[in-house]
Order: C-alpha cells, then structure tokens, then sequence
C-alpha cells in the first residue's frame, strides 16, 4: 500500500467538466462521479428535482500523490469560489495492484 | 372567462398539478424519483415536436411564415425590456437572466394551453410547434448579450465564447430534441404518423398528468423561497407574463391568428421557460444567482399560467377577435 | 374452481409474476433497475384510482355507500382479532404491525383481481376502488394504537405523535395519489376518461404485467428469508388471509354484493399491505422488525393470493351467490 | 435498393438514432438518463417475445421448425469461421469473444428490420422472434469453448465452470424474458394479446424511437474509440456482417423463407449482439477486451446494419426471390 | 486548508430526515446525501428494492470541526441504536474557499 | 470510537459478486454498495450508457480491523489485477452502538 491523497469535490452537475479538465491539466486521469446528489450548503438545498438540472449537485473522488495536492487544491479553489461546493482532502493508502 | 377557467381546472392534467402541490403541503412522501421526471419531459418533447412537424407537413402557409418569424424576433427582442424594467431592482446579470427565462418560453405550459384547447374543442394548427422551437433560443442569446454589454474582457477560463453561448443555447438537450422531433415528424409525414400516433397521441394525456403531478411537487417545494426574494420580484413574476401576454395579444390579431394559434402564441409571450433557458444561465452567466429565474419561473410564474392564466387569455381572445 | 386456477394462471401479468420468481430461483440478472418499479407502481395506483372515480362519478349508489363503510370499520377492526391470535408467537410491536398489514389492503392484488375479472367476463363497479382507499389507512391507526396500548409515556423524540401517525396513514405517498386519482376521475368524470383511456386503460395490462415481473423477483429474493421466521408465522401468512376472505364472503353476502364486487371485496379482505402500511410501521412502531411483516405479506400472502387466492375465493363466490 | 434505403431513412426510429449520433457530434448534452434505456430494453424484448410467441400459436409449420433448427445450428458454427478470419489479427480471447458477439444476435436491429417490414408492407412471420432467441446464445457457448481451447487446467478460482457458462448463456436477463415472454404468448395466446395490445403494439414504434435515440447517443459517443482499434478491425466489423448475411442469404433461399421471414433470417445473421453476448464474453472470457467488442458492434456494425444493411439485404432478396 | 471531521451516516432512508434534524441541532448545515444504496449490516442486506422502501438505506456525507464531533456523535449514536446503521468518522482537511 | 480502517473499492458491477464472496471470506459482513457510478481509470471512460453493462462500475465501502486489512486487501488484490479498478484503505473511527 502506497500513500495517497484521496481528494472529493461535491459541487453542481453542469460545473464537473470544467473540474474534470482542470484535474487532467493536473495530470490526473483516474476518479468517479456519481451524479445527481443531493446537497445543502452555503447556497441553500439542493434536490436536483427540477427539469433545468440547475440545482443538481454531483460527487467525484479522485486521488493523487502527496506532494501534487497543493497545485490540485490551488487549480479546484477557483471554481468552488465561483460556484459553491466543496473540497475534502483526506490521507488514504492506495492498494497498489 | 369562469366557463374557462372550469373547464381548465376540471382537465385532470391541471387536477393532477394541484394535487402535487397539496403533497408537499400536507408533507406527503409523494413524489416522483428521478430520472422519471426527466423520461417524462423527454416524451412530451419528443411528442409535441413530432406532431407538430407532421401537422406542419401537412399545411404550411405564408401566414404561418410570418408568424414564425414575429415569434422568434420577439423572443430576441422581449428580454431588452423586461432587462430595463428589472434593472431597477435587480443587479446587470440577474436582470439579464431574468429577463432571458421569461422572454424564452415553456414547453409544458404550451402543452397545457393545447390540452385546454382540446378540452374546449377549439382548432389549433400544428405549425404554432415551430414556434415553441423558435423562441426558445433567441432569447438565450439576448439576454447573455445583455449580461456582458459593458464589461471589460475578462482574464477568466470560464467565461463562454460566443460560439460556446450559441452552442448552449441551440443544442441544449430539450432544444434539439423538439427541433429534431418536429423535422422528423416533417419529413416522414402523415404515414409515420399514424405508427407513432398511440405513442405520440394516445398516452400523451396521462404522461402530462404525470408530469404535472411531479411539476406541483417541484414548484410547492419552492414556494417558501419566495419570500427571501421580496415581494417586488414576485409582483415581476405574476406582472412580466401578464404583460407580455398583452403585447402577444396585439401581435397575434395583427397577424389574424385563428383564435386557438392565437392562444398558443400567447401562451408562448407569457410563458417563462423552466428547461433550456436556465440551463444556459447557468452556464453562460453563472454571477446570477438561479435561486431567482428558476424560483420565480417555477412556482409564481408557471402554476398562475396554467391554472388561471390560459383561460383568462383565452377570453381575452374571444373578447377581441 | 380448476376453470378459474387455469384461467388465472393463463393470465399473461401471473404468468409474468412466475417468470420473475423463475428469474431469482435461476439466479438470472433479470432485474426491473430502480426507480421503475415504482414508476409502474404510481402508474398503477393513479390509474386504478381515477378509473374508479370516474366509474364512481356515474354510478354510486346507496349500496356501494353501505359497503364503502362496512370497508372502512373492517379495515379498522380486523386489526384487533389478528393482534390477539398473533400475540400468541409475537411481542406486542411485532404483532400489532403484522395485524396491521394484514389488515390494511394490496393495491396490485386488488388490481389483479380486476384483470381477473375482466379476462372471465365477469362485471365489476368502479366503487370498489373507494373501497381501496378507504381500507387502507385504518389498520395503520389500529395497528399504532395496539402497539402502544398500556406502554407509558416515554421521553424518546422520535415516537410519532397521534397527528404525525395520522398524517403518515393518510398522506403516504400511494395513499394520497389513490384517494387524489379517485376524486380527479370524480371530478373530471367521463370526457376526460376518453382522453386518458389509452393512458389508463391501454397499456395498463402491459404495466401491471412488467410491474408484476418485478414483484416476483422482489417475492423470489425474500424465500429465503422466510426460514428464520418459522414455521407458525409462515402458517399465519397463510391461514390469515383465508379468515379474512372467509370474513369477507360473509360480508359481502350479507351486503348482496355482486359476484364481481364481492370478488373485489374479498380480496381486499384476504390481502395485505406491502407499500402503506409497512412504511407507516417503520415510522411509527420501529421496534417491529420489517423482516417480519414485510417478508410475509409479499413472499407468501402476495404470491398466493394471486395464484390460488382469486380463484379460489371466486369459485365460492358462485357456490354461494 | 435506393427506394429501400429512402423508406428505411424516413423511419422514424432510424431518424431518431441519427438525431442522438448528430447529438454528440454537435456536443449537446442531450441523453436518456440511466436506467431508461434499461427500461426501454426490457420494454422492447418483452413486447417483441410476447408478439412472437402468440404469432407461433397461430401459425407453427414445418418450414418454421426447419428454420429454426438451422438458425440455432447457425448460431452455433459460425463463431468458429469467424474465430479463424480473426485470429490473423487477435489473440486468442479476443477473436473468441469477437466471433461470438457477431454470432450472437441483436434484438434491436431485428425489431428495426421488423418495423421495415411494417413500413414497406412486407408481410413476415412470427415464428422468427423464436430464431431470435434460439440464436443469442449458442454462440456464447462456442465463443467460450474457443477461447479456452488448449488451454490448460487452471488454478483460477474465477474462471467459470462449464455449468455457469451455460446459465450465463441461458439465464442471461435479457435472454430469459425474451424467452419467457415467448412463452407467455405462446400460452395464453391471441385472446390476451388483445388486452396487451396497446402495450405491447401500440407504443411499441414510439418506444424504439426512443431507444434508438439513446443508441445513437451511445454509438456516436464511441466513434472516437475506434480509431485505437485499427483499420483491420473496423474493416472486420464491416466485412464480417456481409459475409454473413451473405451466407443468411443462401440459407434463406435454400429453405424457401418467404422474402419477410428472409429478411429477418439474413439480419438476424448480420447483426452482431450487444447485451447478452458482451455480458456473457465479460464473465466467462475476461482476458478479452470489451472495448474491441463492444465497441465494433455498437459503433460500427449496430449504425450499418440498421441505416444501409437493412435495405440493402431487402434489395438482394428482392433480386433472388 | 483546514483539519476537519469528515462524518458519514449510512441508515434508513426514512431515518434520514430525523438524522438531518439532529444534525441541524448541532449547527450544521452543510451535508451531501446519495439515496437509495445498497447495503448489508446487522440487520441482513438490505437492497431497497421492495416498494414500502422499508430496506432502503441512504448515505450522508457531512463535516464537523473537531471540537463539535463529540457532540454531534453523541447526538447521533440513539438513531443508529434504535434503527441500525453506521457513522464513521474521519481527519480531513477542507479546502477554504 | 473505535479506530477503524474504512475501505473503498471501485470495480466493474459485475465483479462486485466476486469482491463480496471474498469479503465474506474474510469475515466481513457489512458493506454498502453504490451501483451505477461512472468512471475514468487505466482502462478508459467507463459512463455505464451501453445496455450490455459491461462498462459499468460501481462502489462499494466496507470496513475492518486495523489487523484485518492486510489479509483483506491480499484477498481483493487479485480481482483487481484482473479486472481494473482501484482500493483506497483509510484510517477512520467507527461510532460504536
Ligand atoms: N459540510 C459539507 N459536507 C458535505 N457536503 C457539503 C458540505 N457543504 C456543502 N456540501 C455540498 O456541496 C454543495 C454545494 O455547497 P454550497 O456551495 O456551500 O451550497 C451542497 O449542495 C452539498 O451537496
Ligand atoms: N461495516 C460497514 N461498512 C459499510 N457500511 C455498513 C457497514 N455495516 C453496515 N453498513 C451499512 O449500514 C446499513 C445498516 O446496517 P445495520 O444496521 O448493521 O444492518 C447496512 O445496510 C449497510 O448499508
Ligand atoms: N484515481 C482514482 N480515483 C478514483 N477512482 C478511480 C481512480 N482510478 C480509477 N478509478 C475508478 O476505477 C475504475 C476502474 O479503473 P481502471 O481499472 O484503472 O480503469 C474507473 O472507471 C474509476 O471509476
Ligand atoms: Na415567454
Ligand atoms: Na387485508
Ligand atoms: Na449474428
């Protein structure tokens, strides 16, 4: 087992593919997405049951090594002040395979 | 105009909405899960857009030609002065967004307005369809235009190109889904038509009611974020249809509508969209908080139109014409 | 009565039920992904509620009110007697929910039923559906009050209120769609059946057979788990259901009933809740273990009543009528 | 030829499979949220099996059994020429799972080459949807024996056993209620089928459309991962179609099918599966990779066959018969 | 970015809105819920495919400074005794923004 | 609370039977599954959108003893080899009930 940084962004559906290449700008390529979540922040409830898909929230987790977690964190930030959301940085062990 | 307004309450369609909205007042656990609501908005896309383009394969006329191209000028023009009207109130970008969502239209209130012409046995043509297709988008454009008149080029990766802006505002799910169901249904004509008709037409009714009953849930779970909004943006929600529901009105007897396109062309001014208009604001400009156009959209501006506001268009017309 | 077992059985939505439970016993990965199921299941009650309103909005008579309240005081008192044989095996929460569900009615059994009765050519009324209403909400009340009958006042924050468990009887999400279906068909009446007919009733055989598929696999899983519960509980999910039609047939004798409205009658006596009621006692005797009263209510009471049950009961309905 | 491929283009269903592909090449974010294509899936096997089999009641002949016989045989053998064109360029595991995908059938194109059929008023039999199932899964079987052939025993706990490999061919979720549902038809026959009839006819247009929409979303979203795949491989998803509706052909001819039941005999051998044999290929042969089956008969032989090969194949049996 | 208590909550998902009201108790406001999960615990598996949703569990994600977690673990610990299900709790950091 | 190793692992849906018997195996018998997520990893997109459902993933959290996770992660290591997907261990604390 190899540490790692296990990283999860929850913010609104529509914002993923702006996070998703922000994450492979990073040299990231592995993580999953569930989407339609549902959540409740700053910006109030968030049920995802309206037909616009403009209160609906996804989840990703990705991972990535240690020392690339600044520039990760610095690169996300920008798009969770625009838009809301969060990000958790937790340390984890990758199973190596 | 009372006659009306029963015999649209008593459309079980419109029963059905209420009975959503009573659901969420009594906190009922009813409710329809996702992606039902979705399959359901794609059906009645998919459906309105195939019907209208075989009714429009079947009878094109030079008035129709005109009547399209006032929509879709409208729509393009309608959010330059509900944004000078808002702007009193609301800041550049949410006046801007505002003013896009309530210039767009509403597919399922179109939907309604026909269900109550059916109700009511007046005769509506198919090309009015075309319509619903045609000022969805312009609006879209409008109000992003509106939202960055003035402002500086901007350093930021996530602002949207004006070929991105097109793109969203075109090739928005529900758009191409209507646009290319009613091009379908205007190619493959009458015959396919009749294939489709227990699909397109037969179930059409009850998918409506299904809809609607998930829409009542929706707009009553909003109702209570009206009030942060304050009442001067509500009385925009109930006064912007009425007024544009006015100036539609004027429009449509200049063009001489027969009074069922009447009503849907009306419909249409009066609408705000709750589907493509948003989701482009969303993205095209996301400083506007949607807790505003979708709220006000959703549950002022969507219940008053189906429940009183077809039938008291539709007396308004027959008043007129 | 071999007649009635063959022609059931040769019905395609049982035989759609068998080929889910034959689907689980093959371990096959034939499985109705969630939210369909429920889709179909809200399809099913809005369907079944406003046909029966409408049905009810021409011909309700002081019969069917007569049979209506019977129906409701059954659903209210069968709880009582089920609770003093269950207490014999089970502890006061645990037999008071299963009384409960018992008590209380399966809207798919009854639906079946009336498949049933349409595919041997026998009339039934619309009020019977009221009846469906009406018998579902009263056991959940029954059944509360026994489980907490003589415990004291406790200090626990999450033990519903006598207005919450009313609210959670009545306004369950497939209660509340039945009882607003039924009045939207009262209301609206037979020009709107017309437009919703191919809803409603077309492909409703369809839905009921794919929803019936899931129902069996949902049925096959739980076998299994029946074993842990032992054989007495088993034997009560299946000798209750034969009192409680035994009950019924009396009743709906005594009420001149006929053969197709007592059928309906019978099997909303004979059935057991497998949507209302078990919501209603995890919410309100939590201390009940659903393992209990929801694996006996849908892998015997469920699957018998279909198979053998409507037959069974409609071939004494002839000998005695 | 070229009038059949026009009256195949002004299908609605292959319109709106070319809608979904137009949508993501235009980036839209047009889609049918998971699980409605699941839904609409089990929608489309079950009405097809059940429409087939109550077709079989009526009308089961010796040439039927013939046929059926052979498309079996067919199914069976022809993994095995397919699996020695392509060991040229694959290894071992991927020219077995290869072959036995393009062995396999595909229901859609089946239904798709029905709904020609329908449109050019082409009569066609029922007993095909029987070749349908009897063809899905023998070549699942081949598939396997071919890819572990030589092999030697292996201390691989996952590897299946012969008899998983069988249920897994069998039991498959999409065989068994394509199977079951035959079945049903079979037994209860025509009189139910009229209750069943706007379910499993009346929408049935509408709800292909439907699917192919998200098949042409699915199939263009792949487009991009061909190209990895190489210039030989597309080539073989190209070439092995017509070389086996080529030997469909013949067959056809040799068993006297009459120019519908031809049609849907020669599809049935071009189309290439992609539920039942991926899924199966998936399990049983894991060192082989889906992106080379899935995607060779998803993007490439899935869009060919029902855009040009259905008409073109018509276009042959119209010259020969 | 900032240590925190990253809290999950699998439980009944009809227990969920009780789980929120004591979460809200505790000056929390912030959560992501993903429903309907499959799950398998004490109480034997539970698959959520039964129409009552008796056996449907949902799935929260929630923070908490460190300091409120005692609090907030103990508000939540009755639930889970009388209805089953688990919470776990994790250091995480949060990304501020 | 009780330290915990919180365990996650992504694999194709339909290797997840495989991955529970061996958790079973292992003693382990409570496990929440999350069906249908999407995914990127070494071996491409995965959006689960074709009807086959051979490109489908899914997720799935269990936890163990701090002394059990070697034994566990020797057990999943295989499935993974063979099949893709990833495991993620983290330090965590479980609310006893
Ligand atoms: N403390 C939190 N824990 C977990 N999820 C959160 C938290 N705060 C916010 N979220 C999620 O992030 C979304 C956007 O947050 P916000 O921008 O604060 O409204 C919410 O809808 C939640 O789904
Ligand atoms: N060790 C565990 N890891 C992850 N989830 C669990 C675990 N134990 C239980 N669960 C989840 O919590 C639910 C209720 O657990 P229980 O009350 O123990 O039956 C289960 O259905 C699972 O979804
Ligand atoms: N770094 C990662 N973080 C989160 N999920 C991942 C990561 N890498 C792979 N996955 C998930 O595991 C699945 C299989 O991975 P792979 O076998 O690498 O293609 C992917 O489809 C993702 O859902
Ligand atoms: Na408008
Ligand atoms: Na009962
Ligand atoms: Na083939």
């Amino acid at each position: 087992m190899r540490p790692i940084k296990r990283v999860e962004i929850i913010t609104d559906s529509i914002e993923m593919t702006q996070v998703i290449r922000v994450l492979e700008q990073q040299g990231i390529s592995g993580y999953t997405l569930i989407r339609d979540v549902i959540g409740r922040g700053e910006r109030g409830m968030r049920l995802g049951d309206e037909p616009s898909g403009v209160f609906q929230n996804s989840y990703l987790l990705t991972t990535c090594d240690p020392e690339q977690v600044e520039a990760l964190v610095a690169a996300v930030r920008p798009i969770l002040q625009r838009r809301g959301g969060v990000c958790l940085v937790t340390d984890s062990w990758w199973v190596r395979h | 105009m009372a006659d009306f307004v029963v015999s649209n309450l008593l459309n079980p369609p419109i029963l059905f909405f209420l009975l959503g909205a009573l659901a969420v007042a009594v906190q009922s656990d009813l409710e329809l899960p996702p992606p039902i609501p979705r399959l359901l908005s794609l059906y009645l896309l998919l459906a309105i857009g195939f019907k209208g383009g075989v009714a429009l394969s079947q009878n094109a006329n030079g008035q129709a030609v005109w009547a399209l191209g006032v929509a879709m000028l409208l729509s393009a023009l309608m959010p330059v002065y509900m944004f000078w009207l808002l702007r009193r109130t609301l800041d550049r970008p949410n006046a801007a967004a505002l003013a896009a969502t309530y210039a767009s239209v509403s597919a399922v209130t179109f939907i309604t307005a026909s269900a109550f012409l059916d109700q009511i046995g007046q005769r509506h043509s198919g090309f009015m369809v075309a319509g619903l297709a045609l000022m969805e988008w312009p609006a879209i454009i409008t109000g992003v235009v509106l939202a960055r008149w003035g402002r500086g080029s901007v350093e930021d990766a996530s602002v949207l190109s004006a070929g991105q802006v097109l793109r969203e505002a075109l090739f928005n799910g529900s758009v191409l889904l209507l646009i290319g169901s009613l091009l379908i249904g205007l190619l493959t004509g009458p015959r396919s038509a009749n294939m489709l008709k227990p699909f397109t037409e037969g179930i059409f009714y009850g998918a409506l009611s299904l809809f609607l009953l998930d829409m009542g849930i929706v707009a009553g779970r909003r109702v209570h974020a009206l009030k942060p909004l304050g009442f001067a943006l509500v009385g925009f929600a109930v006064g912007l249809p009425v007024l544009n529901a006015g100036l539609g009105l004027v429009l449509a007897r200049l063009l001489s509508l027969a009074p069922g396109d009447a009503l849907l062309f009306v419909v249409l001014c009066a609408s705000a969209s709750y589907i493509a208009a948003p989701a482009a604001m969303r993205h095209a400009v996301p400083e506007a908080n949607p807790a505003v156009y979708v709220t006000l959209a959703l549950a002022v501006t969507f219940p008053l139109n189906v429940t009183v506001g077809i039938p008291l268009y539709m007396s308004m017309i027959q008043l007129f014409w």
